[in-house]
């Protein structure tokens, strides 16, 4: 309870001190555009008028914490959830393929990760490849492989998918390759003394051993799986979802709408990471491992 | 499909078995890993060019790689041009705040219960922004030049780098904090002493994936504003030109940049973290 | 019958006469079933033709031109705009009054296929683009009107009908403006035209579906030039990110009716040759070498406008 | 010692490398072990005596030599499951419970639950930590932790048992009590088992052989055989006149090893 | 003991919350220990020797009563860098060398790089481990990871030395060698030494003060004060008559913890 409260606070205080710097860096940045547009009517401003004048900008150059808390609130609140206008609905379409892909992301970058330590000839062939892989901006490229993907017939949901899962398999299989190959010699020769087989190596020893490498790369590669989907929903059409919301912000320079859409989306991704956190959390309790 | 589409596909069943001999019989030799990774490459590229010329597939959706090889060849300086704009100014100066921001924030949350409590949340939650909604914002604080593509890296290499060093810094057992403090070892001593080393397995695990998100994170910052240079810029304007051999000749020097960047981590963490039994073959845990 | 159209740019008042045809049934009416594709920012129509994800896509000319020497054969088979609505939107405190106060200043452009009109203008200006003090520095513009507003160029791309609007809304008034209107500066191109694939051109079958579609589309324009209001209220309705505002697509529509005023879906032979001339007095780097053959058709709005 | 030679090495040598050269660990070491010997093994600190038996159990690939394991190689012997091995350090695996720990050799050689069960139940009283089944690792002592890693050695039904300083951290006591037990168990079993000690007493306590060595490198100084029945070795076995002799030939033989009195 | 006591605890309890409910490890331990004094602690596995050594050295707090190391608190004696710990089990760090490790407490306590270079090469050969100063905690054998985490504990110059089990995995030998290096460094240094073992000669051997204790929970069964000289001790010592007599008490007051026998 103590220790609620405690985190709480210290939460708060964090969060108290981000908005105060916040709020001045909003009224510097923003300061420029009130001055020139001043200097065009010729006259003179004072700073109360600054500060207040630059806090309610239509599109400032960085918009107020409560200007984008009402974006927020608006986008929320003021049309049905299934609408359009929601974002709770654009949020929806996006934790779709974001799930979506970061399942098949995960399970590809496991299996490989198995398949790696445990095959010579998949460690020295398929690592430095799965590496250069990931040096393909495929984010550069997201517009030509959905392009490409729907003249294959592949449409929807799904090539948003392969692009989330292109870039969370990654961490996933860095992360495991290391966990995996972490159980020190002595632990694997008494499982060699027993001639366990690799699949009982596996589960008995790796598997386990590698948990906190999993938990800290499944952090990683959840989110890379959302960014994956927004980037991949600016092309798909430009139509639903996050990502689409943000361009569309963009296009008409709504910075109030693009730092909501923003938000959304970090608040999608810190509620997926905390999730993954809670399995983490729970997985290392049943195994006596939380100490 | 015609007959260079099946004669890849016979290639491709050929090399990968003499993979598989090689890697079994052979692995103790230098040669083996970078041939057998070679070899692997190699066929990919065959399979890749046989099945393009077999299914006649139209070089608008994807060129082969020989007629990407000859636009590379005939494009150097461009390239080398872009490669400049893009990974020596923008990525690697993200990149190197970017880590460096990290390590130093994943150290004040592990030294101040009150920051691990507080910041580390909030932290995650702001390093959660996605990078497509940041960077058009990046832009307009940064200009267009290389400072705001920098400015993205190091927002998209930080969380990363973050989890990992802070995973890394909890690593320690319980043994070894214990001898720490019969020392009453000082915060510092016992961060310079016990957590760092421990931690250099968990962060290498974050740089390495730090190096191909810092690539990234350059090249798609070029998509939101950029000068009429850098591979981001030119693979968009390439695309709406049809110039897909160009496209893909940027992503081939992506690709090797990319490779030789990790690879240099690697050879770094190979030297730093040679205790890991990760690292070492066999032994009897320490 | 299917069509799938790909347009050239996400849903808004530009592609009006499409989606009132389709919302007013013309498209059903001539027995098809229309699928209208929006674009974005990294979306290139051409791209999408070429693997075969449309039948027929909305593009600027200079684009499918060029598109048309690397190797992919799109034709035009009609032209609902008449006009150009691109210009060069300057602030007047940089101190631009001409096209030769450009020198040594810096300029937005959109790439991605739509920089070749600017491309030849500052090639019959002899206006080198590298970025040397006697020519001019270009940036790859953005999404929007930001480099402007924040001063990071002195002019930037804009259309008649959407950023200098933008620009507008920002808080900048007219006068503090200078806009260069490529109409005007006599280097117009032709933008939003209609676009397939020669090859199944060539199929009577699908010949005879383009001509219901482009009948239909026309039918759409007009409608929708005549009801302005309406037409923008059924963008708005197509409009999936719900990002859209009321004001600026109504305000949209009033200009995109200024240039589809002048076409009745036919493509003006004069227009087409006059573009093709702007595009080969490129300079050194021209944005085609030689004058394209085949690249449009009148076959199509010949029948259709019978 | 008329049985067949179950352990048999031959001119065995290791050499490990290290980044500071060449380490020599064994050197022409040449050993018979019958069925149903039991072995200790005694010698300074790091003259080898673990890295004999890993080359035993084929977790060591000696440099040259020959070592058979009942005729075959010590790696197929090991995929035969001839070995339960008790390591120097405990090595428990965290994430299991201690019962899970002993348990984990039954799941892996196929033992049916209710078996799995019984023989862990047995195993934990033998080792006297039945209350403690349920508890993890961390959450013992040193000396508790040693026990249920004999334990989980014992669990099942291995012919040879390698046994690195199982008793190290046991006091007198309990110590005596184990010895006893590992006596009647080899006695009922016929199990062959090498095992390695620091002390003088116990080894020649339990011993039918009792191999010296001597280190830098690591070679076997003397082989002594013990004269003590093979049958019923009662504690007060060590108050006898042979007992006292074979003890201080060991105790010779160790000293020679090192460099000091 | 006439001197101040050093370590002075008083009706000390701790009990562990665990998974499977409570576990009394320690039960009203009262204990004075005198400047220069030697205590052995003995008992059988589990009884919470360990315990109290990580209580006295601040590692673990007591559920109730009262510990002051040298008036103060055993956590500010901690601070003031009171304590020389070995551990149970070696804990030595693997990215650094033997003599790494040894110069690390060194490092941390600010010493010269010449007294640093010094006192490693000096402790080295104590526990003669010279040879091995440039090489990796995993190259070396169990018993001489143990010794050199007795050589990081002697390098520095802490007043109270606590040592868990240090020779446990020693042969005999190098077990004098060690014991009789230790009493020629208490007897210069006039160090206050805890001290865990398992073996009742070596307990009476080093000590001033026997403390036999008795699990479940883990109680001081007795004390007892030794008469042998605080002087020179030869190890010849452990045949006279005194020697084996408190030999004899201390096993009656351990055989009385026990269930058997
Ligand atoms: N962290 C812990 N959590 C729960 N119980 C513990 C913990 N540490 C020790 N114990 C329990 O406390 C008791 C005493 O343990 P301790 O390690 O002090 O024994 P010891 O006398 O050192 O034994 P040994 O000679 O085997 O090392 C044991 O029953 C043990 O199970
Ligand atoms: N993995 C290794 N790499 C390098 N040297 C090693 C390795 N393992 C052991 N050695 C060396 O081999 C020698 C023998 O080691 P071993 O562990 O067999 O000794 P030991 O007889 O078991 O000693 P102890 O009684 O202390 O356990 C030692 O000198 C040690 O330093
Ligand atoms: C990256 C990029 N940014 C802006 C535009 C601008 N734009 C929006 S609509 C339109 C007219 C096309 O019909 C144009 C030019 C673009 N195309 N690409
Ligand atoms: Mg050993
Ligand atoms: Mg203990």
């Amino acid at each position: 309870m103590i220790e609620r409260f405690r985190t709480l606070a210290a939460i708060l205080t964090v969060v108290a001190v981000i908005v105060v710097v916040w709020y001045a860096f909003a009224v510097v940045l923003n300061s420029r555009w009130e001055y020139d547009q001043a200097a065009r009517a010729g006259v003179q401003i004072g700073l109360p008028e600054l500060i207040e004048r630059t806090l309610a900008q239509d599109r400032p150059m960085l918009p107020a914490p409560h200007q984008v808390l009402a974006g927020l609130w608006e986008g929320v609140t003021r049309y049905a959830p299934t609408s359009r206008r929601n974002l709770v609905y654009h949020a929806g379409v996006t934790l779709s393929a974001t799930l979506a892909g970061f399942a098949l992301g995960a399970a590809a970058g496991l299996l490989l990760a198995v398949g790696i330590v445990h095959s010579r000839a998949m460690d020295m062939s398929v690592m430095p490849w799965a590496i250069a892989s990931q040096t393909i901006p495929i984010l550069a490229i997201a517009p030509m492989v959905i392009v490409v993907l729907a003249s294959l017939g592949i449409k929807g949901l799904l090539p948003k998918a392969l692009i989330a899962a292109y870039l969370s398999f990654f961490p996933v299989l860095v992360g495991m390759v290391k966990g995996l190959r972490a159980p020190d010699g002595m632990q694997l020769d008494l499982l060699r003394t027993w001639n366990a087989s690799r699949a009982t190596t596996l589960f008995k020893l790796r598997l386990p051993a590698s948990l906190p490498y999993l938990f800290a790369s499944l952090k990683v590669g959840i989110a890379s799986a959302l960014v994956g989907t927004i980037v991949a929903e600016l092309p798909a059409g430009a139509t639903m979802g996050l990502g689409a919301r943000l361009l569309s912000g963009s296009y008409y320079g709504q910075t109030i709408q693009i730092w909501s859409a923003l938000f959304a989306a970090a608040i999608l991704a810190a509620v997926l990471v905390a999730a993954v956190g809670a399995v983490e959390r729970l997985v290392l309790k049943r195994m006596g491992l939380a100490r | 499909m015609s007959w260079q589409g099946w004669a890849a596909i016979a290639f491709w069943i050929a090399a990968t078995m003499l993979n598989c001999h090689i890697a079994n019989r052979w692995y103790r030799s230098r040669w083996a890993r970078p041939f057998v990774a070679t070899l692997f490459g190699v066929t990919l590229l065959v399979l890749w060019e046989g099945l393009v010329r077999g299914l006649n597939v139209s070089p608008v959706i994807l060129p082969a790689p020989t007629v990407i090889a000859a636009r590379f060849a005939q494009s150097l300086p461009l390239l080398w041009g872009d490669f400049t704009q893009t990974i020596l100014k923008g990525a690697l100066s993200g990149y190197l705040i970017g880590c460096g921001a990290a390590v130093l924030v994943a150290i004040l949350v592990d030294r101040s219960p009150f920051l691990r409590r507080g910041l580390l949340p909030v932290g995650n939650f702001i390093a959660a922004l996605p990078i497509v909604g940041i960077a058009p914002i990046l832009v307009m604080w940064f200009g267009f030049d290389w400072q705001s593509k920098a400015a993205v890296v190091v927002v998209m290499v930080f969380f990363p780098v973050l989890i990992n060093m802070v995973a890394g810094l909890a690593a320690t057992d319980p043994l070894q904090r214990d001898l720490m403090r019969t020392y009453s070892a000082t915060g510092r001593q016992s961060l310079l002493y016990l957590c760092l080393p421990a931690a250099m397995p968990f962060l290498f695990n974050g740089l390495k994936i730090a190096t191909t998100l810092a690539l990234i994170g350059a090249i798609v910052a070029e998509f939101f504003g950029s000068p009429t240079r850098g591979m981001g810029f030119r693979i968009s304007t390439a695309v709406g030109q049809l110039d897909l051999p160009l496209v893909w000749a940027e992503i081939a020097v992506a690709a090797l940049a990319g490779s030789g960047f990790f690879g240099l981590m690697t050879l770094i963490e190979k030297a730093v973290t040679f205790w890991h039994p990760s690292q070492r073959a066999a032994g009897r845990g320490a | 019958q299917d069509v799938k159209l790909q347009l050239k740019w996400v849903t808004q008042a530009q592609f009006a006469g499409y989606y009132v045809a389709k919302d007013k049934g013309f498209y059903e009416e001539e027995g098809l079933s229309v699928e209208i594709m929006p674009g974005g920012p990294d979306i290139a129509p051409t791209q999408v033709m070429a693997g075969g994800g449309a039948d027929v896509t909305v593009d600027w000319l200079p684009s499918a031109l060029a598109a048309r020497e690397k190797g992919l054969p799109l034709v035009n088979i009609a032209q609902p705009f008449k006009s150009s609505g691109m210009m060069l939107t300057c602030l007047a405190e940089t101190g631009i009054t001409g096209p030769e106060d450009f020198r040594g200043k810096t300029l937005g452009v959109w790439f991605g296929g739509n920089e070749y009109p600017f491309l030849s203008w500052m090639a019959t200006l002899k206006i080198p683009t590298d970025g040397s003090p006697e020519g001019v520095t270009v940036l790859k513009q953005g999404f929007n009107v930001d480099p402007l507003l924040q001063k990071q160029a002195a002019c930037i791309s804009t259309m008649t009908y959407n950023e200098y609007w933008q620009v507008i809304d920002a808080g900048i008034k007219p006068e503090e403006l200078v806009t260069f209107k490529y109409e005007d500066e006599g280097v117009a191109t032709l933008e939003d035209g209609l676009y397939v694939m020669e090859d199944k051109l060539a199929d009577p079958a699908f010949k005879e579906k383009m001509v219901k579609f482009v009948r239909a589309s026309m039918k759409g324009w007009k409608y929708a030039e005549e009801n302005p209001d309406e037409a923008a209220d059924i963008v708005l309705e197509n409009d999936e990110t719900g990002a859209q505002t009321e004001e600026h697509q109504k305000r949209m529509m009033g200009e995109i009716a200024k240039l589809t005023a002048g076409s009745n879906g036919a493509l003006d032979p004069a227009d087409y040759e006059r573009t093709v001339k702007i595009l080969l007095a490129g300079g050194s780097d021209p944005v085609i070498s030689k004058a394209p053959e085949g690249a449009y058709t009148l076959e199509v709005t010949d029948e259709a406008l019978k | 010692m008329t049985a067949a030679p179950v352990i048999d090495i031959a001119n065995l040598d290791l050499v490990f490398q290290t980044n500071d050269g060449p380490v020599q660990a064994l050197k022409d070491v040449n050993l018979r072990i019958g069925k149903g010997d039991f072995v200790s093994f005694i010698g300074p600190s790091g003259c080898g005596k673990t890295t004999l038996l890993r080359c035993i159990a084929a977790l060591e690939t000696p440099t040259s030599g020959r070592l058979t394991v009942c005729g075959i190689s010590a790696d197929e012997a090991r995929k035969a499951r001839s070995y339960g091995y008790v390591f120097q350090a405990a090595g428990l695996y965290p994430w299991r419970t201690i019962a899970g720990n002993i348990r984990l050799p039954l799941e892996i050689m196929g033992y049916t639950r209710a078996e799995q069960q019984d023989r862990v139940q047995k195993v934990l009283s033998l080792v006297e930590l039945e209350a403690f089944g349920r508890k993890y690792p961390w959450q013992l002592s040193g000396g508790m932790q040693q026990r249920a890693s004999i334990a989980r050695a014992l669990a099942f039904d291995a012919d040879i048992l390698l046994m690195d300083e199982p008793f190290g951290a046991l006091d007198e006591i309990v110590r005596d009590h184990l010895n006893e037990e590992l006596l009647k168990l080899w006695r009922r079993t016929q199990k062959t088992i090498a095992f390695v000690t620091h002390s003088i007493p116990e080894a020649v306590y339990l011993s039918t052989k009792i191999v010296v060595m001597s280190p830098r490198p690591g070679r076997i100084a003397e082989v002594i055989e013990s004269p003590l029945p093979r049958g019923d070795r009662p504690l007060s076995i060590r108050e006898s006149r042979e007992f006292l002799d074979i003890a201080h030939r060991v105790r010779e033989g160790l000293r020679a090893g090192h460099a000091y009195d």
